[in-house]
This record gives structure tokens, C-alpha cells and sequence, in this order.
């Protein structure tokens, strides 16, 4: 009982918290003095690019190393749960196995689908440099469709054998190769040569999707299990 | 003007049928019967809203984008109600029966 | 036509605030994911509606994205929480 | 018609959020929650940000969803507390 | 770096070098350890003779590095450096002597030594420091090194013990260094001088400046014990005589001693600092010590215990010449830095060999022990007769340089204190003296530790009582001639209050 | 060539990670050691540099902002970067000597990814100029320290890991909230274009307390520090050295420079004073607490709760004549506070390994048996005794001289009381663990580990021993 109204009284309490933020929220921004934003530089500059998408350009031109670290991240909370969930944990903890026989309507479908699924994203990776889509949504929807074959297939998750790994890494590596090749070119870190930029821009961007669907593909499946219960890339 | 004149009718029907379905999925008794009511309107609802749209698009990919969206929604739709059903009477969920 | 457009949006959403009483009221888990399959197509038609009214061609992809994901959630109910419960 | 639509939108957006919140049944926040997606997807191309509305289909359609119906099976609860098979 | 540089960097080096290696030597390697221990102490007392020659030359020995934007880490040789530094080289060496015939066959000896070697390594620093951050970071080595030495034996005694001792001398060296910082940030850094190296005073800031110095002498009187700081003294005494040896006569009492020199002569100037009016509350606290410390030893009946409080009135005597304003009260303090260290030594060995052979703790055990062991008992006699003040052992000269200082200043009380002291440490002495020669001896001793035919201590036990005994009586029968630490302290003062 | 251009080098640790998650165990020898080397020698390439420029930019991709993003280089971030390189490379070498509960190795694997990540996270935020960018590097941070502390899968190390997890995640989302508000007033992200830009008022308070709320969560400052022991503690040590020297000074770090160098006009003197009072009741609470704890780790977590509170004694202090002192001393105590803390943490490490727990009245015999590793554990603990000659004692100096020189005496006094109660913990651990070991059965540890240990100690002494430069650098710094 006693549990119960200290839960309350907590309860409360954070939404007294929460209503005196937002509300802080609301006067400071009705307070708060407007100076314009970099929208219209955005604009300027991409031209220079040859990306007429300023999203992408934001993205990976212009703040390209936010978007190196959100990968960073990505990968690394991967990592994460590659440490957090063993194998053999994972193993035994996804139902994958057993149950009733899959539908022969899905069965039918699912083949047809994902041909689609993966032009789709491909389609994302392309439109990217010049309507809204991009690595992160291509690479999600390769994520998904790897979850729905392994879903209706009572597959497991691959080994994460090297080429898996690499892949994981794709991205991030290919990122950080090209900024620091940009430097031996004589230019800036992250810079891209002028004529390159667009070529460039999409390497990192396919290579951002692969890593990435991989990336969500693990989030959401937990960890594939390998022959023995170690962390990839032990060797005994 | 035909065009525009295509669109409404087509719109309105297709929004109709989402109407019905939505009803359907409301006061039908049990799953299965709910199951009939939604996947028949809302396939019909999203073509009807798609073929309406057609006759406003500026240009072919986005009419074969239109085409893909209901093609698509139709196949999804149509998979999930079967293996719902599958699922649900996998279960051994029992069917609705009218009161003797 | 873009008011008759947007006033089919309204209509389409109003179906989606009607249907939510299915979600809270089950009362099996089949009947809630059949209303979020609901959910999901009149979604689809209110953007491809969207797309039309603001003239912005990017809302079909959305729309498209949504149409081919629509099979997942169904499918992760199906292979994995149905059978993991049994049901119930 | 648009603001209609929009007031409609926070309404039902609102309502789904404090459903999926303070809902009993895990599996009913769960499906709330992929319906808050949905919506959220309709808010960001409301708001002219098709860039995110994708983001938002991709990730509330394909992922998160997913990955909640998948912990929810892994929790082993389906239909938990209070779910009566006939309730109507 | 010049060899005038390199000079204090050897001494201090001698015995932080053997410290280092010793704490890596392995425990049974006792002849090397012993070896470096002595190698160091013997290295250290032949460059401070040379040191002592060379200042006599008129040779500067100063070794400075900047730490911070202007504070400096200064080591610097003056007569009253050179006058501490002697006195702690000496008795280390002796000390160290001491420890090893007192230790052996003891566990832990790596850590006793490395520490004892690093406690040293402190106090010759203190002795060096040519300004009040390096004297602080000096002290703070002192207070870390000595700890270890007084938990040395680790029983709960000893435990305790060290648990008061370090929150009596943390406590201290937090107001030492309070002051020091605000004295910087006040004045700026300022390095020790004669006759002060604050030259300016202006009005507005002579209350942060009496502030100061009262934290400053407030927090070296922790070391020094002066009454109400004392309590950790006589705690100590658990820990094993060589210990006690180094706590009393050569390093913490005489570093707060020390200090409280070096702030009031050098740092201040002897005139500014009784200007503010600190020095007479000193005085009073110093008086009130004396007189405190020997009715307290009056009624213990342990020796180490008596000891201790006998220790507690004695370096009062130090500041109380320093408190008063005059060159004859200064030399009187100075001396008497030397005085009591040779004299207290030679009481803390020989109360550890009667320990360590006979068993004798408490004084009612002492009868007889004199013909037992007739030199260590000489040598505690001629330190008791030291202490008391009789002519013409040191403790006489001290007293008598203090009484007529007092008598300059204008305190003629001071004289009575200094009198009633005198009777005290007679009348707590004397009964020990005449049951050690005039009693008989009981039936068995305690715990006899030598084989019965042997008549007295090892050797290293005696041998150091009986130099330290000998020093007590020359620096009183020699004290005119030019050697003597009498005449040093009387250079130390003509510098100090010179026109 | 410009010198600016050997900045990229700094976060070579991020190419690291991956190379290591590919290779495995196959990389760990020599993959840290080549990654400290070459950090150290971009840091050694750029000290002239920064000697007669003072400040380096770096704009990346070489757009300028407000559009790009631009790196900023100078005395402090060096001093930031080389503590971050010196710890990690001294975890490195330890943690390969360290396996917790034997038949976990695999999981153990991933420490070295985590590791990487974690320092080339933290490079990056000390390198950050945008406001933006500090908040994607502080997730990397978070998310690699709440990986850290679930490392071994205990499940007091999960429950820890993910309340960590939570309140970490509240304060991003807090600064997060500040930084759109900021944006959305001035309309830029670079740190040094909005310190021109803002305007003191509603928004920039709202911001500042956001900021505030956020970075207070994620250093586990007073009084929200309450998440901090429990992970510090639970972590496997060489994880928890990380955790306690490193990934807290980043966001204090952030915390300080941003508060100073973007509000300097909003922070009044009260909230100067306030924020001061915060720090000194971590400093007393968290002594204080650390001196109940009866497991060494917990001491040494409770303790850095205490050592936390110290930087924000600076912040009234600025206002002052002494302002270069303390704002000097402050950093210098951060400084020489990761180089001691970790080493300690590390010795902890070697008593776990050794007795297989870390209780510290059960600790008796572990001075004789481990000399080396006791001796760096005093030598650590000066720093937090902030006895000389270690760097917390400049570190404390010059904070003291800041407050006496200006009046504010009482943070002084803080500063002093600060020092006793840290020797009162410190000494009750010691004094158990110099006792007679009796017949008690002690585990071999490597020598590495206790190296590793050792390195760091002598580290943090060093600093107090060459601090002229190092201070002179830190003063160099435009103070806010």
C-alpha cells in the first residue's frame, strides 16, 4: 500500500517536473528573440556540391562529422548489445524455431516482395541526392527486409563471421577513409574535392546504408550465435 | 474536368468503404467476421482513393507510384489478414455464432 | 478539388480516432492488430490524399515505405508473440 | 480545412500517446505505439519535413514496432492482466 | 646548476634515494638495507661538514625551480638551516645505528626503514627550505613518512594512535597551509631573510597579517605540542623507541619548532611579528606548557609516558624564547633547538635498551638497574641532570641564556616559570635516578632478554646513548669556545637583530 | 602545411575501434599502443604550435561556420587530450592482464571496441567547437561508459548500467532541449559565434539551466550524483577507471566551458555563489559518504563524487582578481583528479584479482604481498589529499590563492576541510591493508597490471612536480 503511494507521489512529482519544463519551454520560445538560422547559406552553398537536396548536404557535407559519429554510435551501440546479450542468451531466448507451419499466402509473397523492398532502398540511396530519402532510411529498409526473411523463414541471424563484421564497419571505416583521404589530397578533414563530392558523397552513403540495415537488422534481432559462445573475434 | 469528376466519385466511394470497414471493425462479434469487414473495405477503400488519385498526377512515375502503393497494400493487407486468421484460429479461437 | 481532398483527409482520420476504440477495447490481441492494420491503410490513403493537396511528391515514398512495411508488424505478431503465448 | 486537419491530428495524436502511457495491457501500449508512429509520420509532412517523415515510416514501421512485439514475446507476456476473451 | 646548487640536492638526495630503494629491497636482504641506510647517513654528515665549512667560507648553497608562475620551490643553506640540518644529520646517523641493533630480527624492517629514510629526507628539507611553500611541502612529507612509522607495530594501540596523530598534524598542516596561501596571495611570494622578508606592512593589512601568522604558528605548534595541541605526544609513545627517538628529538617536535622559527625571525622579523601582538599570546601558551607539561610527567608512571610529557614542557622552552622579543631570548631558543634534541635522544635510547633488555617499562621497575647496566644508565643520568639545568650540563646553558632573555624583555615572570620548571623536572627525574642507583635490584627483571651473564645492551644500543650523553655535557662544559652550539645561535641572533 | 592539419590525427582512436572489432584479440598488443603513439605525437607536433598561437581552428571539410562545423584547439584541450591518451593507454595494457569471472572472455572482447570508441569520443568533445557536435560526442561517451559498466553481466552491473542508461539519457535530452531553444533564439551552433550572439534574457537562462540540468545529470554532480557510485562501483575496474577519471571530466568539462564561455553575462554573482555551494556540498557530502563505505571500489567511486565538486569552486572565483589562478587550478585539479583516480581504481582492480573481493577490513597482508601496487595507491591518494608534491596540490593551491586573494575566504576553507576528510578515507583504507596477512592465500596478478597502475600514479605526482608550464599553458587559455 505503501509502495503504491510512494509510486504516486513520485508519478507526481515527475509530472509537476514535466509540465514546469514545457511550460519553461513555452515561455522561453514565446520570449525568445528570433536571428535568423543558416537556412539560406545552406541554400547558397550547395550548389557548389551539385546536390540539389540540402538535407543530404547538411548531412554529409557541410556537418558530415556529426553524422561520422552518429554512425559511431550506431556501431557502437551494436557493440553494446553484443556484450550485453551472449550468444548462447540470445540463442536461447529467440523463439525462432518450432511453432505452427508458416502461411502459404506469406510464402507466396514474401519471395516477390523483397525484390521490392530492396529496389525501394535502392531507389531511398538514389533520390537522396536530390529529393528527401538517403542512407539512413535505405539502410533501414534493407534492416527490415533482412528481419522479414529471417522472420517468415524460421532462419536464424547469420553467423557474424568476418564478412558480416566488415560490413558492420563498412560505413563508419569508408566515412572516416574518405575524410582523412581528404586531408592527403592536400585539403581539409572531410573535405571532398570539388568534382568528386557528388561520387563520393554517394559511396559513403551506400556503404552508410549497408552498415546500417546490418546495424538494425541486430538491434532487432539480437545477437546472431556463432559456433562457440564468444564475442566475434576471439580466437582461443 | 472528367478527370476532377473521376477523382470525386472514386474518392468519396473509397472513403465509403474505409467508413464501412471501420464500422465493421467496431461491431462485428469476433475476429473472424472483423477480419472479413476490414481487409474487404480497406483494400477496396485504398484502391478506390489510388485509382481517384490517378487522374491527378502530373506525371507517370507518380501514377506508378500510386499503382504500387495500393498494389502493394493490397498484397500486405490481404497476407496479415490471412495469417491473423491462421494465427487466431491456430489458437483455437472459437467462431462467432448467431443466437438460436 | 484540394478542399474536397482535404476534407477527405479529415474524414479518413476520423475513421482512425473511431477505430482506436478497438484497440482499447480487444479484446483479443488479433482484433488489436487487425485495427492497427485498419490504421495502417487509411494512413497510406491519407498521404496518397497528401500528396495531392501539398503537392509534395516525397509524401508518396512515404506512403510507399509504409505500404511494404505494413506486412511486418503482422508478421513479427504472427511468428513471434502469438506463438510465444499461444493466443492468449 | 488543413487546420481541421491538423487540430484533428494533435487530438488523436495526444490521445494515442497518453493511451499507450497509461494503458493496462502492454500489448495494447505496444500497438498504440506503432499507431503513433504512423501519425507522427503524418505530423513531420504536415510540418514540410518529408526527410523525417521518411526516417519516421522506416523506424515506427519497420523497427520499433518489431522490436517491441519481439520483446513482448521474449517477456512472455501476451494478453496480460484483465484480458477476457468475450468481453462483448 | 652550479655545485652550490647540487649541494642541497645530495643531502636530500642521501636519504631519499636509500628510502626509494629500500621500500623495493627484499625484506631478508638486511645487509644491504643496512648498508644503504648507513651509506646515506654517513654521506649526509660528511657533506654537511663540508656545507659547514663552506658557509664558514662564505660559499652560497642555493637550488631553486619555479613550480608555479611565481612560487618557487627554493632550498636554500643559511646558519639556521645549517644549525637544524646539523643537529638532524648527526642524530640520524646515530639513530639509524640505534634502529638496526633495536630492530633486528623484526618483522616489517623494509618498510620501517624506507620510512624512517624518507622521515629524514623531510626533516633536512624543512631544514633547507628557503621559503614557506617549500617548508610546507616539506612538513606535509613529514607528516606522511612519520605515520607509518607510529602504526608501525599495527596492534590497536598503535592503530589509535596514529588515527589521533594524523588528524592532530593534517589539522595543523591545513592552517599552515591556509596561511601560506593567503600570505601569497596577500604579499606575493616572499622567501626567508633575516630579519624578515615582509619589509612593508601597510596599515590596512596588519589584521590579515596577525590573521596569518596566528594560523601560521597555530599550526606548527600541532608538531611542536604546544598545550592544548599536545595530545597526540603522548599517544605516540606505542610505537618502538628508535620512534619515539625521532618524534621527540630529531624530526616532527623540532620541525613545528622549526617552523615557528623560521615564520617569526625570517619570515616576519622578530620586531613585526611581536608588533602584532602575537608573539605574547605564544608566550603565554608556552608558559602555560612548560609548567602543564612536567606536573603532567610528575604523575606518570610509565617511563616512555613521562618521557613524553617531559618532552611536551621542554620544546615550549624553544618557543618561549622565540615569543620573547630580545637577541638573548633568541639565543636561548636556538640553543636549546640543539640542547633538547641531544638531550631527549639520549633519554629515549637508554629508556628503550632498559625496555629491550630488562623488560623495564614503568618507573617503580628501575630499581637497580643502574649497576645492571651501568653505562646506559650513566648516560641517562647525565641527560636527566641535563634537562634539570644543573651547570654545567647543556640544559643549563639554555636556561640561562632564556632567564636573562626574559629578564631583557621585561618579563620577569618568565624567570619564575623557568624556575618552577627546574624543580618540576628535579622532582620527576631525581626519584628515577636514585631507584636506578640506590635501590636494590628485585629478585628477577620483567623480562630479561640477554643472557644473564652479559651486563649490558648490545653494543649499537649503547654506543649511541653514550655519544648523545657526551654531547650533553660538552655543549655545556664547551660553550665558549667557537664550535659550540652556543656560539652558532649567538651568530644566528646578531643576524637576526642586527641594526 | 599547416599545423592545424595534425588535429584529424586526435581522433584516430575512431578508426581504431572498428579495426579492433574486426581483428580481436589479434590486434590487442600493439593496436593501443599504436594509436597512443601517434596521438602523442600529433599532441607533440601541435605544442609548439599552440605555444606561439594560443588558440588552432580546424574547419571541417572546410566550410566556416555557422554553415560547417570547426574544431578548437588550445592549452586546456591539449591538457585534456593527453590525460584521455595517457589513461586509456594505461587501461589498455592493464585490461588485457584483467579477466573477471574466468569462462567470460568473449564478452570480455568487446571492452577493447568500447575503449577505442570511448577515447576517440572524447577527443572529439574536447576538440568541439559546435554545440551540436558536443552533443552527438557526450552520447558516444554515454553510450560507451553504460557498456563499460554492464561488461561482466552481473546483475547488480545491469541494474546499475541501466539506471545509468536512463538518467544519462535525461540529460541529453535536457541539453538537448537547451541547445534547440539556443538554436532556435540565435539561430547558430558554433560555440564561439553564439557567445557573440547571445543576449542575456529569458531564453539564454532557460538554455543555461537545461544545459545545466543535463550536464549535472551526466558528471553526477551534487546532488544528483546519486547513480554514480552504484555504476562506478559495479563496473569491472579497468572500466570503472575509465568511467570515474575520464567520462566524468568530459562532461564536467563541458559543463564549465560552456556555462563560462556562453553565459557569462546570466550567471549572476548569487548563481555563481550557488553553483559554488553545490560543489562544496559534493565535496563534503560526498567525503563523507565515501568514508561509510566499507568496499574499496565504493570509497574510490564515493570519493570521486567529492573530487567532482572541486572545478565548481572556480565559478565564483572568476569574477575575481583570481580569476587566472582558479580558473587554472580547477582544470588542474580535473587533470591530475583522471590520472589519480584511475590509477586507483586500477589498484582496486589488483586487489579484486588478488583476494577476489574488495572488502576492506578483509584486506589485511595485501602491502606486503602487492608493494608496488599500495605504493601507487598512496601516490595516487596524495592528489586527493591534495598533499604536495602531486598535481591536486597545485591543482589546490591555486584554487586557495583564487580565494584568499579575493576575499571569498570560505571556499578555502571548503578546500581545506575537502583535503582532511579525504585523508580520513583514504587512511582507513590504508591502514587495513598494511596489516599482517597471516596465512590468507593472495592470487598472482600480472605485472602489467600493477605497472599500469604505477605509471598513472607517478603521472599524477609528475604534474604536481612540473606544473610551471602546464599552469602557464592553462592560463594562456582566453578566459572566459
Amino acid at each position: 500500500m505503501k509502495a503504491v503511494t510512494n509510486e504516486r507521489i513520485k508519478n507526481i512529482t515527475l509530472a509537476l517536473l514535466a509540465s514546469t519544463i514545457g511550460l519553461g519551454l513555452v515561455v522561453g520560445l514565446l520570449n525568445a528573440p528570433r536571428q535568423p538560422g543558416v537556412a539560406e547559406q545552406v541554400l547558397s552553398m550547395q550548389t557548389h556540391l551539385k546536390l540539389e537536396q540540402p538535407v543530404t548536404a547538411v548531412l554529409l557535407a557541410f556537418r558530415g562529422y556529426d553524422t561520422l559519429l552518429e554512425i559511431a554510435v550506431l556501431v557502437m551501440a551494436v557493440i553494446a548489445v553484443l556484450i550485453l546479450v551472449p550468444p548462447r542468451k540470445a540463442r536461447a531466448a529467440a523463439p525462432i524455431t518450432a511453432g505452427p507451419a508458416p502461411s502459404p499466402l506469406m510464402l507466396w509473397l514474401l519471395p516477390r516482395l523483397l525484390p521490392v523492398l530492396v529496389l525501394i532502398a535502392g531507389y531511398l540511396w538514389w533520390a537522396g541526392s536530390s529529393r528527401p530519402g538517403g542512407a539512413f532510411q535505405a539502410g533501414t529498409l534493407v534492416g527490415a527486409a533482412a528481419v522479414i526473411v529471417l522472420l517468415s523463414q524460421q532462419m536464424r541471424p547469420p553467423r557474424l563471421g568476418r564478412i558480416w563484421r566488415a560490413i558492420l564497419v563498412l560505413g563508419l571505416l569508408c566515412f572516416l577513409a574518405i575524410g582523412l583521404l581528404g586531408l592527403l589530397w592536400g585539403q581539409a578533414f572531410l573535405q571532398y574535392p570539388d568534382s568528386w563530392a557528388k561520387a563520393l558523397i554517394m559511396l559513403i552513403e551506400l556503404t552508410l546504408s549497408l552498415s546500417i540495415g546490418l546495424c538494425f537488422m541486430l538491434l532487432v534481432l539480437g545477437v546472431p550465435p556463432r559456433r562457440r559462445d564468444r564475442f566475434p573475434g576471439e580466437r582461443s | 474536368m472528367l478527370a476532377d469528376v473521376l477523382t470525386l466519385a472514386l474518392v468519396a466511394l473509397g472513403c465509403w468503404f474505409f467508413l464501412s470497414g471501420t464500422l465493421g471493425l467496431l461491431r462485428f462479434p469476433d475476429v473472424y467476421t472483423r477480419l472479413h469487414a476490414l481487409t474487404k473495405a480497406d483494400n477496396l477503400g485504398l484502391g478506390l482513393v489510388a485509382f481517384g488519385l490517378l487522374w491527378q498526377a502530373p506525371d507517370w512515375p507518380t501514377a506508378v507510384k500510386l499503382l504500387l502503393v495500393w498494389l502493394l497494400g493490397v498484397l500486405a493487407s490481404t497476407t496479415a489478414a490471412h495469417m491473423v486468421g491462421r494465427a487466431a484460429l491456430g489458437a483455437g479461437q472459437s467462431a462467432w455464432r448467431a443466437e438460436p | 478539388m484540394t478542399m474536397f481532398l482535404a476534407a477527405v483527409a479529415v474524414f479518413l482520420l476520423l475513421n482512425i480516432a473511431l477505430g482506436l476504440v478497438r484497440i482499447v477495447r480487444g479484446p483479443t490481441m488479433a482484433d488489436r492488430m487487425l485495427a492497427a492494420q485498419l490504421f495502417s491503410s487509411t494512413g497510406i490513403a491519407i498521404m496518397l490524399v497528401l500528396s495531392v493537396v501539398l503537392a509534395e511528391p516525397a509524401v508518396l515514398d512515404v506512403a510507399l515505405i509504409f505500404a511494404v512495411l505494413a506486412v511486418l508488424a503482422t508478421l513479427a505478431f504472427t511468428r513471434r508473440l502469438w506463438k510465444s503465448t499461444g493466443g492468449r | 480545412m488543413m487546420g481541421v486537419f491538423d487540430v484533428l491530428l494533435l487530438v488523436v495524436l495526444i490521445a494515442v500517446a497518453v493511451g499507450a502511457l497509461h494503458g493496462r495491457r502492454l500489448f495494447s501500449s505496444v500497438v498504440l505505439f506503432i499507431v503513433f508512429g504512423l501519425l507522427m509520420a503524418l505530423v513531420w509532412l504536415r510540418l514540410h519535413a518529408p526527410d523525417v517523415a521518411l526516417a519516421e515510416a522506416v523506424v515506427g514501421a519497420g523497427i520499433s514496432g518489431v522490436l517491441l512485439l519481439d520483446a513482448l514475446g521474449r517477456l512472455g507476456k501476451g494478453e496480460d492482466e484483465g484480458g477476457d476473451e468475450r468481453a462483448d | 646548476m652550479s655545485w652550490g646548487g647540487l649541494a642541497p640536492l645530495v643531502i636530500l638526495l642521501s636519504s631519499l634515494v636509500p628510502a626509494l630503494l629500500i621500500f623495493f629491497l627484499d625484506e631478508s636482504r638486511v645487509r644491504l638495507r643496512n648498508g644503504l641506510n648507513l651509506g646515506g647517513a654517513v654521506l649526509k654528515v660528511s657533506v654537511v661538514g663540508v656545507m659547514l665549512w663552506g658557509v664558514y667560507r662564505g660559499w652560497r648553497f642555493q637550488l631553486s625551480w619555479e613550480l608555479l608562475p611565481g612560487v618557487s620551490f627554493l632550498l636554500r643553506i643559511d646558519s639556521l638551516s645549517l644549525l637544524f640540518m646539523t643537529l638532524s644529520a648527526v642524530l640520524w646517523l646515530l639513530t639509524t645505528i640505534y634502529a638496526i641493533g633495536y630492530l633486528a630480527d623484526r618483522p616489517h624492517n623494509r618498510r620501517f626503514f624506507g620510512f624512517f629514510c624518507l622521515c629524514v629526507a623531510a626533516t633536512v628539507g624543512i631544514s633547507m627550505a628557503g621559503n614557506l611553500f617549500t617548508l610546507f611541502i616539506f612538513y606535509e612529507l613529514l607528516t606522511l613518512s612519520t605515520y607509518p612509522m607510529v602504526v608501525h607495530r599495527g596492534d590497536n594501540a598503535s592503530l589509535r594512535a596514529g588515527a589521533v596523530y594524523l588528524a592532530y598534524t593534517l589539522t595543523g598542516s591545513m592552517a599552515v597551509l591556509a596561511g601560506t596561501v593567503w600570505l601569497y596571495a596577500l604579499v606575493g611570494p616572499v622567501d626567508f631573510v633575516e630579519q624578515g622578508g615582509i619589509l612593508v606592512a601597510a596599515p590596512e593589512q596588519r589584521a590579515s597579517l596577525t590573521l596569518i601568522l596566528a594560523l601560521l604558528i597555530g599550526g606548527f605548534s600541532v608538531k611542536a605540542a604546544l598545550v592544548p595541541l599536545h595530545g597526540w605526544l603522548p599517544r605516540a609513545m606505542a610505537a618502538p623507541a628508535p620512534v619515539s627517538a625521532l618524534l621527540h628529538a630529531v624530526a616532527v617536535v623540532k620541525a613545528g619548532a622549526f617552523g615557528i622559527l623560521r615564520v617569526v625571525y625570517d619570515l616576519y622579523g622578530a620586531e613585526l611579528a611581536h608588533q602584532l601582538g602575537v608573539l605574547a599570546v605564544l608566550l603565554a601558551f608556552a608558559a602555560a606548557t612548560i609548567v602543564y607539561g612536567s606536573v603532567r610527567a610528575l604523575f606518570q608512571t610509565d617511563i616512555k609516558r613521562r618521557l613524553a610529557y617531559s618532552t611536551v614542557s621542554q620544546v615550549s622552552y624553544i618557543l618561549l624564547g622565540t615569543a620573547l622579543f630580545g637577541s638573548v631570548a633568541t639565543v636561548g631558543a636556538l640553543v636549546h633547538l640543539v640542547h633538547q634534541g641531544v638531550m631527549k635522544i639520549t633519554m629515549f635510547f637508554c629508556a628503550g635498551a632498559v625496555a629491550e633488555t630488562l623488560g623495564v617499562h614503568r618507573v617503580d621497575e628501575l630499581d637497580g638497574t643502574g649497576p645492571r647496566m651501568p653505562w646506559t644508565m650513566t648516560a641517562f643520568t647525565i641527560a636527566a641532570l641535563a634537562m634539570i639545568g644543573l651547570p654545567p650540563f647543556a640544559g643549563f646553558i639554555s636556561k640561562w641564556y632564556l632567564g636573562v632573555g626574559a629578564l631583557e624583555a621585561g618579563a620577569a615572570w618568565v624567570v619564575g616559570v623557568l624556575l618552577l620548571s627546574s624543580l618540576l623536572n628535579a622532582a620527576y627525574f631525581l626519584p628515577m635516578l636514585y631507584r636506578a642507583w640506590f635501590k636494590a635490584p628485585p629478585a628477577a627483571w620483567p623480562q630479561e632478554a640477554t643472557t644473564p651473564g652479559s651486563w649490558e645492551a648490545p653494543p649499537s644500543l649503547v654506543l649511541p646513548p653514550a655519544l648523545t650523553a657526551f654531547f650533553s655535557l660538552a655543549f655545556g662544559v664547551l660553550a665558549g669556545t667557537a664550535i659550540s652550539p652556543l656560539q652558532w645561535a649567538q651568530f644566528i641572533a646578531a643576524l637576526e637583530y642586527a641594526p | 602545411m599547416s599545423p592545424a592539419l595534425l588535429l584529424p590525427g586526435l581522433i584516430l582512436p575512431l578508426v581504431a575501434a572498428p579495426v579492433s572489432f574486426l581483428l580481436g584479440r589479434r590486434a590487442l598488443p600493439w593496436l593501443p599502443w599504436l594509436v597512443a603513439l601517434m596521438v602523442a605525437g600529433c599532441l607533440c607536433g601541435l605544442a609548439a604550435p599552440l605555444l606561439s598561437e594560443g588558440e588552432l581552428f580546424l574547419h571541417l571539410g572546410n566550410w566556416e561556420p555557422p554553415l560547417g562545423l570547426r574544431w578548437r584547439f588550445d592549452g586546456l584541450v591539449w591538457g585534456m587530450i593527453a590525460a584521455t591518451t595517457l589513461v586509456c593507454l594505461a587501461v589498455a595494457v592493464y585490461a588485457d592482464g584483467y579477466v573477471p569471472n574466468r569462462g567470460r572472455r568473449g564478452r570480455w572482447l568487446g571492452f577493447w571496441p568500447v575503449l577505442f570508441f570511448l577515447w576517440g569520443a572524447l577527443n572529439s568533445l574536447f576538440l568541439a567547437g559546435d554545440i551540436f557536435n558536443i552533443y552527438v560526442t557526450l552520447e558516444l561517451v554515454s553510450l560507451a561508459a553504460v557498456a563499460l559498466v554492464t561488461l561482466d553481466g552481473r546483475p547488480q552491473a545491469l541494474a546499475a548500467g541501466m539506471r545509468y542508461l536512463l538518467l544519462a539519457l535525461v540529460g541529453s535530452l535536457c541539453y538537448l532541449l537547451g541547445i534547440a531553444l539556443l538554436y532556435a533564439s540565435f539561430g547558430v551552433l558554433d560555440a564561439a559565434l553564439l557567445a557573440e550572439r547571445l543576449q542575456p534574457g529569458m531564453t539564454a537562462s532557460l538554455a543555461m539551466a537545461l544545459l545545466g540540468v543535463g550536464l549535472f545529470l551526466k558528471t553526477a554532480l551534487f546532488p544528483v550524483h546519486g547513480w554514480l557510485p552504484a555504476a562506478h562501483g559495479e563496473a569491472p575496474a579497468p572500466a570503472s577507471a575509465l568511467l570515474s577519471s575520464l567520462v566524468v571530466m568530459g562532461s564536467l568539462y563541458v559543463l564549465l566551458r560552456l556555462w563560462l564561455e556562453l553565459f557569462g553575462a546570466v550567471l549572476t554573482p548569487g548563481l555563481r555563489q550557488f553553483v559554488a555551494v553545490l560543489g562544496a556540498a559534493a565535496v563534503l557530502w560526498g567525503s563523507w559518504l565515501a568514508m561509510c563505505q566499507r568496499r574499496l571500489k565504493l570509497v574510490v567511486a564515493y570519493s570521486t563524487v567529492a573530487q567532482l565538486g572541486y572545478p565548481l569552486l572556480m565559478v565564483p572565483l572568476l569574477e575575481t582578481s583570481g580569476a587566472a589562478a582558479a580558473w587554472s587550478g580547477g582544470f588542474y585539479l580535473l587533470l591530475s583528479h583522471a590520472l589519480a583516480k584511475a590509477s586507483m581504481f586500477l589498484v582496486a582492480g589488483v586487489l579484486l584479482h588478488a583476494q577476489g573481493h574488495d572488502r576492506i577490513f578483509q584486506s589485511r597482508g595485501f602491502a606486503g604481498r602487492y608493494p608496488m601496487s599500495v605504493f601507487a595507491f598512496g601516490l595516487a591518494a596524495l592528489t586527493l589529499l591534495a598533499l604536495p608534491p602531486s598535481g591536486g596540490f597545485i591543482g589546490k593551491w591555486l584554487l586557495l590563492e583564487a580565494s584568499f586573494g579575493s576575499g571569498q575566504w570560505w571556499w578555502g576553507l571548503v578546500l581545506l576541510l575537502g583535503g582532511l576528510l579525504a585523508a580520513g578515507y583514504v587512511f582507513r583504507v590504508l591502514v587495513p591493508i598494511f596489516g599482517d596477512a597471516g596465512h590468507r592465500h593472495l592470487e598472482a596478478v600480472p605485472l602489467r597490471m600493477e605497472l599500469a597502475a604505477l605509471s598513472l600514479a607517478v603521472g599524477s605526482v609528475v604534474l604536481g612536480l612540473v606544473a610551471g608550464a602546464p599552469v602557464r599553458a592553462l592560463q594562456a587559455v582566453v578566459l572566459p
